[in-house]
């Protein structure tokens, strides 16, 4: 019986161990043959554009409502940019505003009223509630109201009222002077939507948006993807394309494999490996831009050990992070960041990075002796899971310098969110990213109006940097003005040691070869037809 | 000699002499089953790798080294190669088998012992308490595990005790189910209705009598579910809810390399392999174990 | 048997009680605020203290369980915070995509297991018999996030014959459903396969053992009647037991499933709420789940009685 | 072990439990399980073919058609989720070619055939709505559907009540005469072998100890323990000590060389211990196996109940 | 034989049948015992047989009240059992024991023999421990058991063992009256013998009181002084046992006694078969139980249940026509 056993039994072993290998082989032969060399940046000469074909972009997270007022994910602004047009957007280097809906605009002396002339030309698509009229200034008029009163993530800050002044021209009212304004009007919830569609639909209009751009609205299958297809009396030039489709791949790994096999033709927001993956893959290239979001590590500073400005001092000393960007971003995707504010912005001025102390252990435990704690001391440090690296790097740093035993708290958005914006949190790393505009960043951050809120999570409270913050959108929209008020906000902040600045991301998009003249933007928007670009496939 | 017997002469009894107690004929009947074998040598080595692991691992499981990380198996005495921090693979699965073998039989005894303890009082007193702690059986059961565990710990949040609850309560219904079918077969048999005739109480009816009848498919119960058990705090590592960053998990080593899969897949493959040998080595004890207690069971 | 259905439903009125209550105190402990998680990063304080009015979480809490109660019993469950949908709504419009992935999964797994533990268990100890056991072990022992990732570089990137994620919808033909659905249904399939193929096997054992196979056998029956028509039905009764707690335990897998596949099913949609704190998804779609949990095993317990016609002798029999 | 049976006649197989007499009637159906069990050797002749020598198609076509079986058990021998009529007609038309409705009336007549009142109704219904006694009816009916030559009884009234015994051993005796069938009537309890059969055997540790008409063997026993099995029958004018078989069987799994019957045999001797005694024939159609029962020499019997 | 031990009087007890309505009152009752009363001398063996289904197991139990009864009363050693609350119940068990009837179920599988027999030692606390080993192995001896079988598991013995173990239990406490139920029918004839024989000599040396149940009628009648004959519930005839067996009156116990296997091949004996099967307790026919499958059955006896009459001598019987079927 014995003898009779042994034979079956290794039979069958040796079919699982076969049927092991193979599963872990599985990982190993799917890396590409060919790892042929990175292309990369350079554009493979572009014969003559061709029309026709369906572009297929992979997004990462699901769109859950396209509707201008309700929507909250920078995907779903990517979208909505495809369908509907603002009356300003910024150039594809995001070095100035230029005109789209609004062929020209001027400024009241008292900086409270904007007049913008419209074009004459411009239809919006056709639905189920209109046939494609023509689009008027009362469109306009009802948009942007609908924008500042309603929108829940206030893209339309301060308008008091909308003046149609002719058939093509409108005026804004301020409540008060804010040079940020055009800034705040190339926000996707700022596109004009004809009102017949937005009442006729209802709360279903974040299903059916209806707007003037080059394309419209085919099919929204909930959480798979949304098809648009080209919108023919669009004003801009005819885009090649036949339509767009966007898929939405929460998995960012698969999201690249989805690229290599064939589902999807663009991948946006490449991190980690996948850059490699899709620099090594012939038919594939890389094409990457300093991006608007910046990361940092938040200090506490009215609670905890960091309310001694000497610890945080030595904090910022004990921190190699040259090292961190480098150990985190192993395939490249960030640069060290020196200031509160990304180099795309026009506010950056290369002049303060000198101001801050580079990477000193020795000095950082000097500090921290003084500061009261020679042996260092226990504390928190916060984070969402997707920064656990950044974390993990930062905490053993802390630890082998300054003896900092940092416990890592990994945490749901939702309990970050919360344990922060009450300043709970004695140490924390987030990332921030909004318009080129420095007022998006500085003022979020760092007025103590916003103490409450994520944006100063660590209770910062300087009543100079309120004023200057504050004249710095009031007096003037000159923004060599502006830009030297914020050079100063920036110095002070950097004196009173509130960030520990670390990576400035930059945006990463792969995209098959055949793909033509996509043009990827700091602030990772996606304008796929406009005067600077028309995507075309050529295959 | 008339074939009739006498008084009552003591029976002349033809039992082999030496003493057969009931103990090695299971564990004799254990060894004999190759597949336990197998499984029993697979959670041999997992205790001694958890028991010896500073001893087994050739590197400080959280020494980051962040200039070759990702390195190759085999390159400069990593024998396994580097994670993404650089640190040593080889170790750092080592000090994972402690978190798994910490989560699988604390979260499986912690669920056990209650599960069991519910059981028995829903099988043994019946009607209203079976009514009772059966439909909040079926309210754990209907939620499903993974939704459980994410909202117990978004609640608790992460880290090894949290996980140990949340997989525990998790299992509790499981057991509860068992022990109260196992306890309504052994309510039925004489030898209870015996005892109580001979005046026992209800404690000792439970404790002497039908709870080691009972013991048999719980611990079969138990050691599959310590297999489950482990996988679900890969599971909860994978959805990064799991033991805290820098502890070496299983769960959490292959949650990291599954962003590298493509260039550097044996941070993925070693680490699902381990929880994969793991599990079957505790399945495979389970089975045997199953057939060795089973006394109709013949090998 | 409609009594029985009639005494089921009432059954399921306290355990929905029971998952309804535990559900919203697990929501209403979460940590963070959603109206705060709505708003994003970029909002002030009283932007979110206007949201949490308007979404009424200042209410006390048992005004809040009062009226979660009270909608709920006229089948509403809320309008999504994220999504700005009624709850019902998204979830039937995903339902049915889970209820595709798993009943496919399901499938495979009968087709597959259930004939594989009948061989096994009939040839037991020969060499079909240990591969079968083997390979069910593994698949039990298998996490289903490496399976899956593993198929997908194998399937889809490296032969490229398979689309990687993805549903793909019915307009695209079916072709396209069928070949998006191959790889996440045989991801999901294996740990019940591999159950299925266990219990067939140990009840299988169990009946062969029974007096009315030998009556079977002296019939003069050929083995393949014996096993196929006598022993299979017979074992069918613990086989419903298991397969009732598989397809529940079914939707927890589709969970990972639908996160490495895309797959736009419920599991996701719940992932994602307790992430973004759209507690009232959560609580919707954990109750829905629990009412799917419940009728299939009103269903088992119905085919309990088609498959079994024995009446379950309720008072003990007299000695 | 051997016997001979003719055409109509009963045999009785008696011997208590673990004496093996299950697993000859299992043998004679070939229903071993093959790899545990074996035919090691010997012969099984029925109607001139051996059956050990049958392949598994002939052994199948011969099985409920020509020699079928009835178990112990009526609660567990029926199928628990198939109706009664199912398993009936499923015997009839696997041996005889008839349509459905033929085999349904054929069942239905079987049914009225073992006494079971109202046969359409009770056709349709299932095994667990009828009484031990109803069942073992059925059990009768499904075996003589395809009326065989040989029905082997395996304890068919051991589980059932006296009154109800009686009416089952009435049916089979009223069967045998109306189907000529023979009948092996496997028992422990001598009662019934005196009821229906003509020769009796008496098996002890799996051997065959004596074999003989069923008078012979009650007036004139030859093997001591048949004797002791005869004495240990309580009658209706047993007084006083019971007379018994001191000891327990033999556990088989452990070889014995002499009569596995010789540790608790009153007249064994050394020769008993060392030599398995055959099995001879000593007189007329009487056989036994024992050393010192020979056609010449007779033991002397101690005590214990002569018979009337 | 002297004064009475045990009285049992007018004993009943219903089990209600749970309709699956959960609410409604359950309508119908299974009448498992239906008024049966009988006395049992100190000494004596009182016999009582029947087929499956009339009751005799339940009788047993509620004689030990380990059922308790719908009504009547239990009367042993002056108290009332019936009456009585668990805890007083629980002393009163010390003097009654009861021998089960499968060997193989009524051991527990996961305990030594001296654990088994020391049980209802430790339950009632008598003597210290080192006392209790020395009790068990006496009773060992007693039932013909030897010490070293002590540390063996039930598992290893064969079935006439083990019911010498669950003898030696039931002695542990030296009971005045021990109820054998079918204690020896999952015997072998041989290994049935020494049983009986065993139980036999223990009532002579300890004096004690049976009740022995069965469906085996030649065992009853060997072992038992008197015996009581039940049929659906109900005790149709009792007496001594050659009052019952040499002249039965009850048809019902007439045709029992006709139904036991000859016990030679050489008598012919004719037959009174019964017809149909035993009715369900469920609903028993009215009257007479037995009138549905009685030869001599009259109008009276469908409607009227016949008392329990003395016929001569200790012979009870209950049947309307008594006296004139021959």
């Amino acid at each position: 019986m014995r003898k009779f056993l042994k034979g079956k039994a290794l039979f069958s072993a040796v079919t699982v161990v076969s049927m092991l290998a193979l599963a872990a082989c599985g990982g190993q032969s799917s890396a590409p043959a060919q790892d042929g060399k990175g292309t990369g940046q350079e554009q493979a000469a572009a014969g003559e554009p061709k029309d026709g074909g369906v572009l297929k972009i992979g997004l990462s997270s699901t769109a859950k409502t396209l509707d201008p007022i309700a929507y909250t994910g920078a995907y779903e602004s990517n979208i909505i940019r495809s369908i509907g047009d603002t009356l300003v957007r910024y150039s594809g280097d995001l070095s100035k505003i230029e005109p789209s809906l609004a062929t020209e605009w001027k400024v009241s002396d008292d900086m409270k009223v904007y007049t913008f002339k419209l074009r004459d030309n411009v239809y919006f698509q056709p639905g189920k509630y209109q046939d494609g009229r023509k689009m008027t200034a009362e469109d306009v008029k009802y948009s942007l109201e609908r924008s500042s009163k309603q929108s829940a993530l206030k893209r339309l800050r301060g308008v008091q009222s909308v003046e149609v002044i002719s058939e093509n021209e409108v005026a804004l009212h301020l409540e008060q002077p804010n040079a940020a304004l055009l800034a705040m009007l190339t926000d996707g919830g700022n596109i004009v939507v004809p009102r017949e569609e937005v009442e006729g639909w209802g709360d279903q209009f974040g299903q059916h948006l209806i707007g003037t751009g080059p394309f419209q609205m085919d099919k929204f299958n909930q959480d798979d993807s949304v098809a648009l297809k080209r919108a023919d009396k669009y004003w801009g030039p005819k885009p090649h394309l036949d339509g767009v489709e966007f898929k939405f791949i929460t998995d960012a790994n698969m999201m690249t494999n989805a690229l290599r096999s064939g589902d999807i033709d663009v991948v946006t927001d490449v991190k980690g490996q996948n850059r490699a993956v899709i620099e090594k893959d012939q038919n594939l290239n890389l094409q990457t831009k300093p991006g608007l979001s910046i990361e940092y590590m938040g200090l506490n500073q009215n609670e905890g050990p960091t309310k001694d400005k000497k610890v945080r001092e030595a904090i910022r000393m004990a921190v190699d992070v040259e090292g961190l960007v480098k150990g985190v971003f192993k395939w490249g995707g960030a640069e060290k960041s020196y200031l509160p504010l990304p180099k795309a912005s026009w506010g950056y001025d290369s002049s303060l990075e000198a101001s801050v102390p580079a990477f000193d252990p020795q000095k950082a435990k000097q500090l921290l002796a003084e500061g009261g704690y020679p042996d260092g001391f226990k504390t928190e440090l916060y984070v969402i899971a997707s920064r656990v690296p950044q974390a993990t790097i930062a905490a053993q740093q802390l630890k082998d310098n300054l003896n900092i035993d940092a416990e890592i708290k990994t945490v749901e958005w939702g309990t970050f969110s919360d344990v922060v914006a009450k300043g709970k949190a004695p140490l924390y790393i987030m990332g921030w990213s909004w318009y080129p505009d420095p007022d998006f960043f500085l003022y979020q951050m760092f007025h103590s109006k916003q103490i409450g809120s994520l944006g100063n999570g660590y209770g910062y409270n300087n009543p100079e940097v309120d004023k200057l913050l504050d004249r710095a959108t009031a007096e003037t929209t000159d923004e060599a003005k502006r830009k030297e008020m914020y050079g100063q906000v920036m110095k002070m902040i950097n004196d009173d040691v509130v960030h520990v600045e670390l990576g400035l991301l930059d945006v990463a998009t792969g995209m098959k070869k055949y793909v033509e003249d996509y043009q990827v933007r700091a602030d990772s928007s996606i304008f796929l037809v406009n005067e600077e670009t028309n995507v075309w496939l050529n295959k | 000699m008339s074939n009739q017997a006498q008084n009552i002469s003591p029976v002349s009894v033809p039992l082999a002499a030496k003493k057969k107690s009931k103990e090695n004929s299971v564990w004799r009947r254990l060894l004999k089953n190759k597949l336990a074998l197998v499984g029993m040598i697979i959670i041999a080595i997992m205790v001694i790798f958890s028991v010896f692991a500073p001893l087994i691992a050739t590197h400080p499981p959280n020494a980051m080294d962040l200039a070759n990380s990702l390195s190759e198996p085999g390159v400069d005495g990593h024998i396994l190669g580097t994670d993404n921090y650089g640190r040593d693979l080889f170790s750092r699965i080592i000090y994972g088998t402690q978190i798994s073998l910490i989560v699988g039989i604390f979260a499986i005894g912690l669920g056990g012992m209650i599960g069991t303890l519910l059981g028995l009082v829903a099988g043994y007193y019946g009607g209203k308490w079976d009514a009772i702690i059966m439909r909040l059986m079926d309210g754990l059961f209907a939620f499903p595990f993974i939704l459980l565990s994410i909202a117990l710990m978004t609640v608790l949040g992460a880290g090894l005790f949290n996980v140990i609850l949340a997989i525990g309560v998790a299992n509790i219904p499981g057991f509860a189910r068992i022990v109260r079918g196992q306890v309504l077969a052994v309510k039925e048999e004489e030898y209870i209705e015996v005892t109580r005739s001979l005046g026992a109480n209800h404690s000792r009816i439970i404790f002497h009598h039908i709870l080691p009848n009972c013991m048999a498919p719980i611990i079969v119960y138990a050691t599959m579910n310590v297999a489950g058990a482990i996988i679900s705090e890969a599971a909860l590592s994978f959805l990064g809810l799991g033991v805290q960053p820098p502890t070496a998990s299983w769960g959490s080593i292959l949650k990291d390399g599954k962003d590298f899969l493509v260039l550097s897949p044996h941070m993925a493959t070693f680490s699902g392999l381990a929880i994969l040998l793991s599990v079957l080595g505790f399945n495979l004890f389970g089975d045997g174990l199953r057939d060795a207690l089973d006394p109709k069971m013949k090998v | 048997m409609l009594r029985l259905i009639l005494r089921r439903l009432v059954d399921l009125i306290p355990t929905l009680l029971v998952v309804a209550t535990t559900v919203f105190i697990i929501t209403r402990m979460i940590p963070g605020d959603p109206a705060a998680v709505l708003l994003g990063p970029q909002a002030s304080p009283d932007e979110i203290a206007k949201m949490r009015e308007s979404l009424g979480l200042n209410q006390p809490m048992y005004l809040q369980y009062i009226d979660f109660l009270g909608s709920l019993l006229q089948g509403d469950l809320g309008t999504s915070l994220g999504y700005h949908q009624p709850v019902l709504s998204l979830i039937l419009e995903r339902f049915p995509n889970t209820l595709l992935l798993s009943v496919c999964a399901l499938a495979i797994a009968l087709l597959i297991g259930i004939p594989a533990g009948i061989i096994s268990a009939t040839k037991q100890y020969s060499a079909w018999d240990y591969t079968v056991m083997i390979l069910s072990l593994v698949g039990v022992s298998m996490p289903i996030f490496w399976l899956g990732v593993m198929l997908v570089l194998y399937f889809s990137v490296h032969l490229g014959w398979l689309p990687a994620t993805g549903m793909g919808s019915l307009s695209e033909g079916f072709g396209s459903v069928i070949t998006h659905l191959v790889l996440p249904s045989i991801a999901l399939s294996t740990i019940p396969m591999a159950t299925f193929a266990r219990i067939t096997r140990s009840s299988m054992l169990e009946v062969i053992r029974q007096d009315y196979i030998k009556t079977a056998r002296a019939k003069g029956l050929r083995e393949f009647f014996v096993v196929w028509k006598h022993a299979l039905k017979n074992a069918m009764t613990p086989l419903l037991t298991v397969m009732g707690m598989q397809i529940s335990s079914m939707l927890g897998g589709a969970v990972l499933t639908e996160t490495i596949f895309s797959w736009p099913g419920m599991g996701r949609l719940v992932v994602d709420a307790i992430e973004n704190r759209d507690f009232v998804v959560v609580q919707g779609t954990v109750l829905f789940i629990a009412v799917i949990f419940v009728l299939i095993n009103l269903l088992v317990d119905i085919l309990y009685t088609v498959v079994n016609p024995r009446v379950n002798l309720s008072n003990k029999g007299e000695g | 072990m051997s016997f001979d049976l003719r055409q109509g006649e009963t045999i009785g197989i008696v011997g208590e439990s673990g004496s093996g007499k299950s697993v000859t009637s299992t043998a004679i159906l070939g229903l071993i399980p093959s790899p545990p069990g074996k035919i090691e050797r010997g012969s099984i002749v029925f109607e001139g073919k051996d059956l050990t020598k049958l392949s598994q198609d002939e052994m199948r076509k011969i099985r409920g058609n020509e020699i079928s079986m009835i178990f112990q058990d009526p609660m567990t021998s029926l199928n628990p989720v198939f109706t009664v009529g199912n398993q009936i007609i499923e015997v009839i038309r696997l041996h005889q070619q008839v349509n459905k409705k033929e085999a349904r009336t054929r069942a239905i007549e079987m049914l009225k055939l073992v006494g079971i009142p109202e046969p359409e109704k009770r056709l349709e219904q299932y095994p667990h709505e009828f009484s031990g006694g109803m069942r073992q009816r059925v059990m009768i009916a499904i075996a003589l559907a395809c009326n065989p030559k040989l029905l082997i009884a395996d304890e068919p009234t051991t589980a059932l009540d006296v009154t109800v015994q009686a009416q089952i051993l009435e049916l089979m005796k009223k069967l045998q005469v109306d189907l000529k069938t023979s009948i092996i009537m496997i028992t422990h309890d001598l009662g019934v072998v005196w009821e229906s059969c003509q020769k009796v055997l008496v098996m002890y540790a799996g051997n065959t100890v004596e074999y003989a008409n069923v008078e012979d063997l009650y007036q004139n026993p030859l093997h001591p323990y048949t004797w002791g099995l005869l004495d240990s029958q309580i009658k209706s004018d047993t007084v006083g000590k019971l007379p018994s078989i001191p000891g327990n069987p033999p556990d088989l799994r452990n070889e014995i060389a002499g009569c596995y019957f010789a540790p608790r045999c009153a007249y064994a001797q050394e020769k008993c211990f060392t030599e398995r005694p055959p099995l001879v024939e000593v007189s007329l159609e009487h056989m036994v196996a024992c050393h010192f029962q020979t056609a010449d020499h007779r033991l002397k019997r101690e005590g214990g109940e002569a018979s009337e | 034989m002297s004064e009475t031990i045990l009285q049992v009087n007018n004993i009943k007890k219903y089990f209600p049948v749970k309709d699956s309505s959960l609410f409604a009152k359950p309508a119908k009752f299974v009448k498992a015992v239906d008024d049966v009363s009988f006395e049992v001398k100190k000494g004596e063996t009182l016999g009582i047989v029947g087929e499956s289904g009339c009751g005799k197991s339940t009788l047993a139990r509620l004689i030990m009240q380990l059922i308790r009864s719908t009504s009547g009363s239990v009367i042993f050693n002056g108290q009332d059992l019936a009456s009585l609350s668990e805890q007083e119940l629980k002393k009163a068990r010390k003097s009654i024991q009861m021998i089960f009837q499968n060997p193989y179920a009524s051991l527990d599988p996961r305990k030594t023999v001296e654990q088994l027999v020391m049980e209802p030692l430790v339950i009632h606390q008598v003597g210290t421990h080192q006392e209790r080993v020395q009790k068990v192995q006496e009773l060992l001896e007693v039932v013909g058991l030897s010490d070293y079988h002590a540390t063996r598991y039930p598992h290893e013995f064969s079935g006439g063992q083990r019911q010498r173990i669950n003898i030696a239990r039931a002695l542990a406490l030296h009971p005045d009256v021990v109820i054998c139920d079918e204690s020896v029918s999952a015997l072998d004839v041989s290994i049935q013998a020494q049983v009986i024989n065993l139980l036999k000599e223990l009532q002579a040396k300890f004096d004690l009181t049976y009740i022995f149940i069965s469906h085996d009628l030649n065992v009853v009648r060997y072992i038992s002084d008197r015996i009581a004959v039940m049929y659906l519930g109900r005790v149709v005839e009792m007496g001594t046992y050659e009052e019952i067996y040499h002249n039965p009156q009850h048809p019902y116990t007439r045709a029992l006694l006709s139904a036991v296997p000859k016990e030679s091949p050489l008598v012919k004996k004719e037959r009174m078969i019964l017809t149909g099967d035993v009715p369900s307790p469920m609903n028993p026919p009215s009257g007479c139980h037995f009138h549905k499958r009685c030869p001599y059955a009259t109008d009276r006896c469908k409607t009227e249940t016949p008392a329990l009459e003395l016929f001569e001598g200790q012979h009870l019987v209950s049947c309307h026509l008594l006296g004139d079927i021959s």
